[in-house]
């Protein structure tokens, strides 16, 4: 029973790590929270269930098909509600979170029309393979999500540090003009990094889909405040941060259903949230900026 | 002694910003600050006004500690600063900006500022009529009701002051309020200072003029990576060869830079 | 002080308009009255619809209104009755509901209210209707205490206090069930009231409840709860869920090797369960007024008109609506004038009404009184659960 | 007769610009100290229960429960506003949408006070009830041409008015005032205001508090509008409706709030057919606005003009 409860634990955690570090690499970047990720990767699950149960193609097919459309759906994100707000005299710190909370219900509200309210099944001959050891019943996607998921945060954390584009990013993150003196091309640069960002989504999106077979119009908001908890709880912008953080949501939600009350697992995450800001705002696995007040 | 520096050290992880400075300041004294960039000056004006806490040491203001205190207390001791790039509330008029500034001089709260009580109204009307006294004596009277950021730099700069001074501060602590001044607004700002001085108000003062210091300094301390080079006269220190050789060396900096 | 004044005066020009506009749109409606007092002896009447049209359960709302109107043609051809609907839309929120209904009820010609479709709407509406005596009847709203609000308030919707009963007594007669799992979902008004139901209910069988559990709107993982359902062993799960998520709970319990039956509330209960969960939903235990397949000509006609007129098969809100626009024909047949006191009397008096649903009857607080039919879902169809 | 004057369906929909206008100054006030709560939706929500649970259990009447409500409300604004001093910007954003989240949660399950998510029906009407005092005292409302509906929300949205009239008294009044400089200054410069000798920490508080008050105070005046509330009418989703009074109709002033929450109250209202995109509206207006307005449809320019061609009008009278 434990264990099986963990399985489930690491699988809902690797997922919600995902998303997170899609978060977590738009705000290490721009420093900017953006609240549609969810919903993109709302979009990344749909487009996956189109390709595999409507259209009936290959499930390889329904990740390049969920890439694509989320990194386009991240371009525009970009084009239209951030890049008209960068390096504008007298607009605030809070305008990008504004304007992507306005994405966010726009395409929540997108979906209830072009996919309907209810459930959408994800079927897929590669998400019923299984074998049982004893009286537990693993399935090949559940190890499938935890493999993605670690292979694409060490992937990131390589690139990140060790590639030239890598390398212009964390320049770009750590100050957009002096990144720009030094030659970086900054707006590519961002735009790259939603764009990457959003495809992460996507990712995530199929995943879930295979994982739990249940893709809706909502997920995108429950999933997006989780993995906004997490890059909190992880510390922003931090990409081990964002792993550690979400299997560590994604444990913790399946214990407390175990062992303590379920009503109370939606409550952990923004818990988390108010405690962790409030004790360690830098989070469990980020610096203390080395500035006495900000 | 108005203000006494006692051994401020401060560094920024690894970094000294300040070592070990310590100086002093008489009443109704015009005091410089002076050094070349990065030497720690707008620190020490950060330590003064506990914007950071200092690393060690301690200050104090009219024989009373105050490191330790909140900014905005120590404000309401008596001590108050312009900064270096303007930090006016912009989108405030000129009178509301200098409104500001009487914060502390006034304590009206949310239900007698909503009821305008007689006390409120008299406190409001005596703010007001302070305000453009003060406006007037840094010569923005007619732009009362303009919009901050509108002014020209150098009214920007004298705006700051006014603010300054409507906090009725003992010790006005001024960070290079000549920058960016030609030489009529810089002109200006002499005899305002010394008016200042006048209504007997000490003053520290940061500034690069170097003319402008030596006119209007009764005495200077001159600092150097954080720490103290040399201390005196404005005499005293146009014949120190120490500083001469700071100066030097960093306008070369400078020009390289 | 003149500035504020100044500033009022704005707002009130504003509320002006307001009114203004509310003007012009009642000599609209007053214009229309005049219409339908020309025909003979037949009662006419204008009844009020609130219907949930736009949002994300428009699905309902639309089924709802298809019940209606194709009830309406049926009626005004018999001649008895002339009806005409005036449908609103409440988006499945409190206050356009409430204001869609004051519209309404403002209108004097307007007798009586149908709707609106969700519980929280009627929790609402009820009491304004009652307070202005309007008589309203839902004919989806399950939720307890809805006819209790008042003497105007009535509904023919089978509350889950009925259908819930019926379908775990028939469920445990069936499998000699001792031990109950219950997973319901906490933040929605009509699963936990089901769950509400399905506790009382098994506290009076005496069941053996093993664990409750819950989840929340938009979660795709159930894997957790259902993990510690599988862990207790139960015979029986009470599952009180819309079926959108009831299918995909499940599903994930079918992969999980929970193989025991699950009963559900009235949302579980659609044939939307069996496309979403495919063969997982086999063993799905539901009571309900409608059953589609049921051999009388009379429910048999009806799903062939509703699918000739709309291209789909009806559901139990489509089947439920269509009864009730019939019981307030009858009752206006019987009061004989179309009078909002005189209405709501007749409708009191309605006993034995033989619609698709079966026989129909109120109680004294204009609450359903009829037996529900136990379905199983067997071999991917819905089947008479003996 | 002032009976087919008054249609209810307006006097309803007006009822309801005015609890949102109540919501929109909300979000104002503690805006106007360049703090962004997205936990209103929670305050109004603690107000709404505060006040409905203690007429329901306690027999209190409205009036007292109500002020209960926004009081409440406003403790759990310091518990919360004290801790959160220390986050700035899009971190306190995030930290009361957490906070607004948790209070939800606890609604749903704390059932035995709150019913969970069935929520609290037969809550006291403010209108049924000033009806059963003016029916006691022998007065009809028929007596002068009014049905019981028009008489119940003719008076709600009367009793509206005047605390809206009230409110905005005091907002327009406060910003007058040195609390309201000493605010503007914070949203403006933190620094430089601390240096002038604002204590940011007691402002930034008060204005945090004044706007959980606020908040508290129209869910409050919501619950016994509505006679109904559940845990659903406090979400996230309302926490950006409120947002959005605010940034469509203009944060920096508070003129701006007042058009924006008429404005977004009337739209759906008047445009039926627009209600089913309603939400992609809502959307696209965020956006559109953070890009092109950012200070909202209303800003200080704008009034200008108007006082300015007003002033003309009257010949250049000051004051």
């Amino acid at each position: 029973m434990l264990l099986e409860q963990l399985i489930n634990g690491i699988t809902l955690g690797s997922i919600y790590a995902i998303v997170a570090l899609g978060f977590t690499l738009v705000f290490g970047v721009l420093g900017i929270i953006n609240m549609a990720h969810g919903e993109i990767f709302m979009f990344g699950a749909f487009v996956g269930v189109m390709v595999t149960s409507t259209l009936g193609w290959p499930i390889w097919m329904a990740f390049l098909a969920a890439i694509i459309v989320t990194a386009i759906l991240g371009y525009m994100l970009e084009r239209f509600a951030l890049r008209p707000l960068r390096g504008k005299k007298g607009v605030s710190h809070l305008a990008p979170l504004i304007s992507t909370i306005g994405v966010s219900i726009l395409l929540e509200n997108l979906s209830h029309h072009l996919f309907g309210a209810g459930n959408h099944p994800f079927k897929n001959a590669f998400a019923e393979i299984h074998f049982t050891i004893g009286s537990i019943t693993i399935y090949v996607v559940q190890i499938v999500i935890f493999v993605i998921s670690v292979v694409l945060m060490m992937a990131l954390s390589y690139w990140l540090s060790k590639t030239r584009a890598g390398k212009a990013l964390r320049a770009t993150a750590e100050n957009l003009d002096t990144a720009s003196i030094l030659g970086v091309n900054t707006r590519q640069i961002i735009t790259l990094t939603v764009v990457m960002a959003s495809a992460m989504g996507g990712i995530a999106g199929i995943l879930v889909g295979m994982a739990f077979n249940s893709v809706n119009p909502q997920m995108g908001l429950s999933m997006g405040l989780k993995g906004l908890a997490i890059i909190i709880l992880g510390g922003m912008g931090n990409v081990k941060g964002a792993m550690a953080g979400g299997l560590i949501l994604g444990l913790a939600e399946t214990l407390i259903v175990a062992y303590g009350d379920s009503g109370y697992r939606d409550a952990i995450a923004f818990l988390a949230i108010i405690v962790i800001l409030l004790i360690r705002p830098q989070g469990l696995f980020g610096q203390k900026t080395s500035e006495g007040r900000p | 002694m108005v203000l006494k520096i006692n051994n401020i050290t401060k560094n920024f992880g690894g970094i000294s910003a300040l070592t070990d400075v310590s100086f002093s300041i008489k009443e109704g004294e015009i005091y410089g600050l002076i050094g070349p960039n990065g030497a720690g000056k707008t620190t020490m004006f950060n330590m003064i006004t506990n914007m950071f806490p200092p690393t060690s040491g301690e200050i104090t203001f009219l024989d009373e500690k105050i490191t330790g205190f909140k900014p905005h207390k120590i404000t309401n001791k008596g001590i108050c600063r312009t900064f270096q790039n303007i930090r006016l509330f912009s989108q405030m008029t000129v009178l509301e900006n200098v409104l500001v500034g009487g914060h502390t001089r006034s304590k009206s709260g949310v239900f007698s500022g909503v009821l305008r009580t007689k006390g409120q109204r008299a406190e409001e009307e005596r703010l007001r009529v302070t305000a453009k006294e003060i406006l007037e004596l840094v010569g923005l009277s007619e732009f009362e009701d303009a919009i901050a950021e509108n002014l020209a730099y150098g009214q920007q700069r004298r705006l700051e002051i006014a603010r300054a001074l409507a906090s009725d501060p003992k010790l006005l602590l001024l960070d290079e309020p000549a920058a960016g001044m030609n030489d009529t607004e810089t002109a200006d700002l002499y005899h305002l200072i010394k008016k200042v001085q006048e209504r007997g108000i000490t003053t520290l003062l940061i500034e690069h003029d170097m003319p402008l210091v030596m006119r209007l300094c009764d005495r200077i301390t001159v600092l150097n990576f954080g720490k103290k080079l040399a201390e005196g006269t404005p005499e005293e220190i146009q014949n120190n060869q120490a500083v001469i050789e700071a100066y030097l060396g960093s306008e070369g900096d400078d020009e390289s830079a | 002080m003149r500035k504020i004044l100044n500033k009022s005066f704005l707002l009130f020009t504003v509320l002006l308009l307001v009114v203004l506009t509310a003007c012009s749109n009642n000599s609209e409606t007053s214009g229309k009255k005049g219409d339908s007092k020309e025909s003979g002896k037949a009662v006419e009447a204008k009844i009020g619809v609130v219907s949930y049209l736009t949002g994300p359960g428009a699905a309902y709302g639309e089924a709802i209104t298809n019940g209606f109107n194709l009830a309406k043609k049926e009626i005004n051809a018999k001649g008895d009755v002339k009806i005409d609907l005036v449908v609103e839309d409440s988006a499945g929120k409190q206050e356009q509901a409430l204001s869609a209904a004051q519209k309404l009820m403002s209108d004097d010609s307007i007798v009586a209210l149908l709707g609106p479709t969700l519980s929280t709407e009627m929790n609402v509406v009820g009491p304004e209707a009652d307070l202005n005596g309007i008589p309203i009847m839902g004919t989806s709203t399950t939720a307890e205490g809805i006819p209790q609000i008042g003497d105007y308030v009535f509904r023919n919707s089978l509350p889950e206090a009925l259908a819930i009963p019926a379908a775990v007594k028939k469920a445990v007669d069936k499998y000699k069930v001792k031990k109950v799992a219950i997973l319901y979902g906490n933040d929605d008004v009509f699963t936990k009231s089901g769950y509400d139901t399905m506790k009382k209910t098994a506290e009076k069988m005496k069941l053996d409840v093993v664990t409750t559990e819950t989840f929340q709107k938009g979660q795709a993982d159930y894997n957790a709860q259902l993990t510690k359902i599988k862990g207790l062993q139960p015979d029986l799960i009470l599952c009180s869920a819309l079926y959108n998520e009831g299918a995909v709970i499940m599903d994930q319990a079918r992969k999980l090797g929970i193989d025991v039956p699950f009963v559900g509330g009235n949302g579980f209960n659609s044939p939307q369960v069996i496309q979403i969960a495919g063969q997982a939903a086999d063993g799905l235990i539901v009571a309900t007024p409608w059953f589609g397949d049921k051999q009388d000509p009379k429910v048999q006609e009806f799903v062939k008109k509703y699918e000739s007129e709309y291209g789909k098969k009806p559901d139990q809100f489509a089947a439920q609506a269509y009864d009730a626009l019939y019981i307030m024909a009858e009752a206006l047949k019987n009061a004989g004038e179309a009078d909002r006191d005189a209405l709501r009397d007749s409708l009191a008096e309605i006993k034995d009404f033989p619609g698709i649903l079966g026989k129909f009857s109120f109680d004294k607080d204009g609450d359903v009184v009829m037996d529900p039919t136990v379905l199983i879902i067997k071999d991917g169809k819905f089947q008479i659960f003996e | 007769m002032l009976g087919d004057f008054l249609n209810p369906y307006y006097l309803q929909v007006a009822s309801f610009i005015m609890i949102n206008i109540i919501l929109g100054l909300s979000i104002y006030v503690t805006l106007s100290s360049g703090q962004l709560s997205l936990g209103n939706a929670g305050f109004m929500g603690i107000g709404a229960y505060t006040s409905a649970l203690l007429t329901i259990n306690y027999d209190m009447p409205i009036v007292v429960s109500v002020i209960a409500g926004a009081i409440v409300a406003g403790l759990v604004g310091i518990l919360i506003g004290i801790p959160s001093l220390r986050l700035t910007g899009v971190y306190l954003a995030i930290a009361t949408l957490g906070f607004g989240e948790v209070i939800r949660v606890f609604m749903i399950n704390w059932e035995s006070l709150t019913k969970g998510a069935v929520g609290l029906s037969g809550i006291p009407q403010i209108g049924r009830e000033l009806l059963k005092v003016s029916r006691d005292a022998g007065f009809n409302p028929l007596d002068i041409g009014l049905k019981n509906n028009q008489y119940v929300y003719l008076l709600v949205l009367i009793i509206l008015v005047i605390i809206n009239i009230l409110l905005i008294w005091f907002l327009v009044r406060q910003n007058k005032s040195r609390v309201g400089r000493a605010f503007a200054a914070i949203k403006m410069d933190e620094k430089a205001a601390e240096a002038m000798g604002v204590n940011i920490t007691y402002y930034k508080v008060l204005s945090f508090v004044q706007g959980a008050v606020i908040s508290g105070f129209a869910g409050a005046l919501f619950a016994h509008v509505m006679g109904y509330i559940s845990p659903a009418d406090f979400s996230y989703h309302r926490a950006v409706e409120i947002l959005i009074f605010a940034v469509f109709g203009g944060s920096e002033v508070i003129w701006g709030s007042i058009f924006g929450a008429t404005f977004m109250t009337l739209m759906p209202e008047v445009l039926r057919f627009i209600s089913e995109y309603r939400y992609m509206i809502y959307g696209a207006i965020l956006i559109l606005m953070m890009a092109f307005r950012p200070q909202g449809i209303i800003d200080v320019p704008l009034l200008q003009k108007l006082q300015l061609s007003k002033r003309r009008g009257k010949h250049g009278s000051k004051n």
